[in-house]
């Protein structure tokens, strides 16, 4: 019962953050700072909606499985916003002015 | 209970709101970026939708193949020299909205056909479930595993051959130019990510050997690697430069599937029908193959092709 | 218990809708762009509520190569090409 | 939300499926541009496939039906495979086109 309400607090606070990152996404005035927004509040939406999960899970294997999607998870956000700023940058100094 | 069902109505009209718009935003932009991308989140919305409707494998594929490297391979049409990514619709909106009218009449005459017929064909499939219930408790469920496995062989021989098809017409097509710069902090982060990918492959392959699929899911991560590190200024794509080693990994797969199947027809069995109590072995084998395969096969189609021999 | 996560998961594809309407509304490649990435978790979240709602653990598997395949396509998309200013 | 469990799950997804086979054809028929029919050949394509399974749906509680899923299985792999070719001869023809 305890786990329950763990649970529900996590997945709240998580739903919390994806909500905050599309306010992010639609309120902020610079793309450099909806980046930042955005990659910071989906990746703890995602730690926190998958953290309230782990006490849901029918056994350790799927605990297992979690933990490795969140961390890869995290590596790949990391790498795609890098990713992304790169091409950001780029385009500002106009290397590339077709996009 | 009720509750539980009505959430589950909500869920559902979202996800198919969620669908028919990005299929609509797809096919309607004017730009061709743009439509692009919205038909790769298409594919992720697709597989959401395949998890909701109980098929796990489906989803897997959709994953690899449709949100993943059939959004890469759309990519490599861009360039970034052709200024014009504009589509413009070159007919009259008078053709545009009767041809639409058109197929909207279309499909509500496949709508009104089939959900006419739907009624016998479930009631002969539950009749079909009821045999399978009993054969599953009557113990006869050995002849239903080997026919499975049979059938799912075929299967996977015939998607090989049609996937060896593709690669015969793009290599038909002859040797291409290198289209990418090399960036050195972009070659950094594919070393990260190469052999991530390469154990996924692995992975989903060796889970895939006790379910259905796995092959085709596997090769799709092979060839995210081979995109990677192609981008990371490898001209090759990390395939090997000897020709023949290149021909021999795309016939690979189907030749040995072929090889095995003759050969236990050979040895007095049916075309691929493994034994049993190898069965898995067998399969994991030529699927470690055909895995190879199909990895070289889409890293080549999103190459274009054979690269030609760079002047150094 | 069911019930709530069940729950969770529509108000996650209501975030994914307001998402996609917010991408579409969107004429900047680059903000686009981060929309999608918003909507890639939003979806691999979605997944794996699915996965414990309908106890089916291959969907933490079809998470992964979601995950991993998506760099690659935003690789491919943002990577500079031949052509162009060179 | 009680009348919501009314909705017929098969038959939604069977009309979403239909729909996404009309809004494909429809693109595949007027857009000028290869790659945009390419796009809308899969959408096309995905109409089948969503229609396929749906069909195969059987409720919450029952296993759907396997033969549609590896009709569809096999069916995403010649889409992909008939797909890249069409994508590599497009390149070809714009580069012959070019110079």
């Amino acid at each position: 019962m305890i786990l329950d309400a763990l649970s529900v607090l996590l997945l709240l606070l998580g739903l919390f953050f994806f909500v905050s990152g599309l306010l992010g996404l639609w309120r902020f005035p610079d793309t450099f700072a909806r980046l930042h927004a955005l990659t910071k509040a989906d990746n703890l939406g995602l730690g926190l909606v998958m953290t309230g999960l782990l006490f849901q899970v029918p056994d350790v294997l799927w605990a297992i499985k979690f933990i490795l999607v969140w961390l890869l998870a995290l590596v790949a956000s990391a790498v795609n916003a890098h990713l992304i700023a790169v091409f950001l940058h780029r385009q500002q100094e106009g290397h590339d002015e077709s996009a | 209970m009720n509750l539980l069902d009505g959430l589950w109505g909500v869920l559902d009209l979202l996800l198919v709101a969620v669908l028919l718009l990005l299929a609509m935003a797809a096919v309607l932009s004017s730009d061709r970026r743009r439509s692009m991308m919205l038909f790769i989140v298409f594919g992720l919305v697709l597989a959401l939708v395949w998890a909701r409707l109980h098929a796990p494998d489906i989803a897997l594929a959709e994953a690899a193949i449709g949100a993943g490297l059939g959004g890469a391979l759309l990519m490599a049409t861009l360039r970034r020299d052709t200024h014009q990514q504009t589509d413009q619709f070159p007919q009259h909106p008078v053709v545009l909205w009767g041809v639409g009218v058109l197929v909207m009449v279309l499909g509500t005459a496949i709508a009104w056909g089939l959900f006419s017929v739907l009624p016998t064909v479930e009631q002969t499939w539950r009749k079909g479930a009821a045999v399978d219930a009993q054969l599953a408790f009557s113990g006869v469920s050995h002849p239903v595993t080997a026919v499975l496995l049979n059938f799912r062989a075929w299967d996977t021989l015939l998607e090989l051959a049609v996937l060896l098809a593709a690669i015969f017409g793009i290599r038909a097509l002859g040797y291409v130019r290198s289209a990418y710069v090399t960036e050195v902090a972009f070659s950094q982060l594919a070393v990260w990510l190469v052999p991530l990918l390469i154990l996924m492959a692995g992975y989903v392959l060796w889970a895939g050997a006790h379910s259905p699929g796995g092959a085709f899911q596997a090769g799709a991560l092979l060839a995210g690697a081979g995109i990677l590190l192609r981008l990371a200024g490898y001209s090759h794509a990390g395939l090997p430069t000897t020709r023949w080693l290149v021909r021999l990994g795309l016939v690979a797969g189907t030749g040995v599937f072929l090889l095995v199947g003759l050969g236990l027809l050979g040895w007095g069995q049916g075309f691929l029908h493994y034994p049993i109590a190898y069965a898995k072995w067998w399969i994991l084998l030529i699927e470690m193959l055909a895995t190879v395969s199909i990895g070289m096969t889409l890293t080549l189609a999103f190459m274009g092709g054979i690269p030609q021999k760079e002047a150094a | 218990m069911n019930t709530v996560l069940l729950a969770v998961v529509v108000v996650l594809a209501l975030v994914l809708l307001i998402s996609l309407l917010i991408m579409l509304s969107r004429t900047r490649l680059t903000d686009r762009l981060l929309a999608v990435q918003l909507l890639g978790t939003l979806g691999v979240a979605i997944l794996l509520m699915l996965a414990v709602v309908m106890q089916q653990r291959a969907f933490l598997d079809t998470a992964l190569v979601l995950v991993l395949l998506a760099v690659v396509v935003t690789a491919v998309f943002t990577h500079r090409q031949r052509g162009g200013k060179s | 939300m009680v009348g919501l469990s009314a909705i017929n799950p098969q038959f939604l997804y069977v009309c979403a499926g239909i729909f996404l086979f009309a809004i494909g054809l429809w693109g595949t028929w007027l857009h000028a541009h290869y790659v945009r029919k390419i796009i809308s050949l899969n959408v096309m394509g995905a109409g089948v496939f969503l229609t396929l399974i749906a069909v195969a749906y059987r409720g919450e509680h029952l296993p759907p039906d396997p033969v549609p899923h590896a009709l569809v299985l096999t069916g995403i792999v010649v889409a992909v495979s008939a797909t890249a070719l069409a994508l590599v001869i497009i390149r070809r023809l714009e580069d012959a086109t070019d110079e």
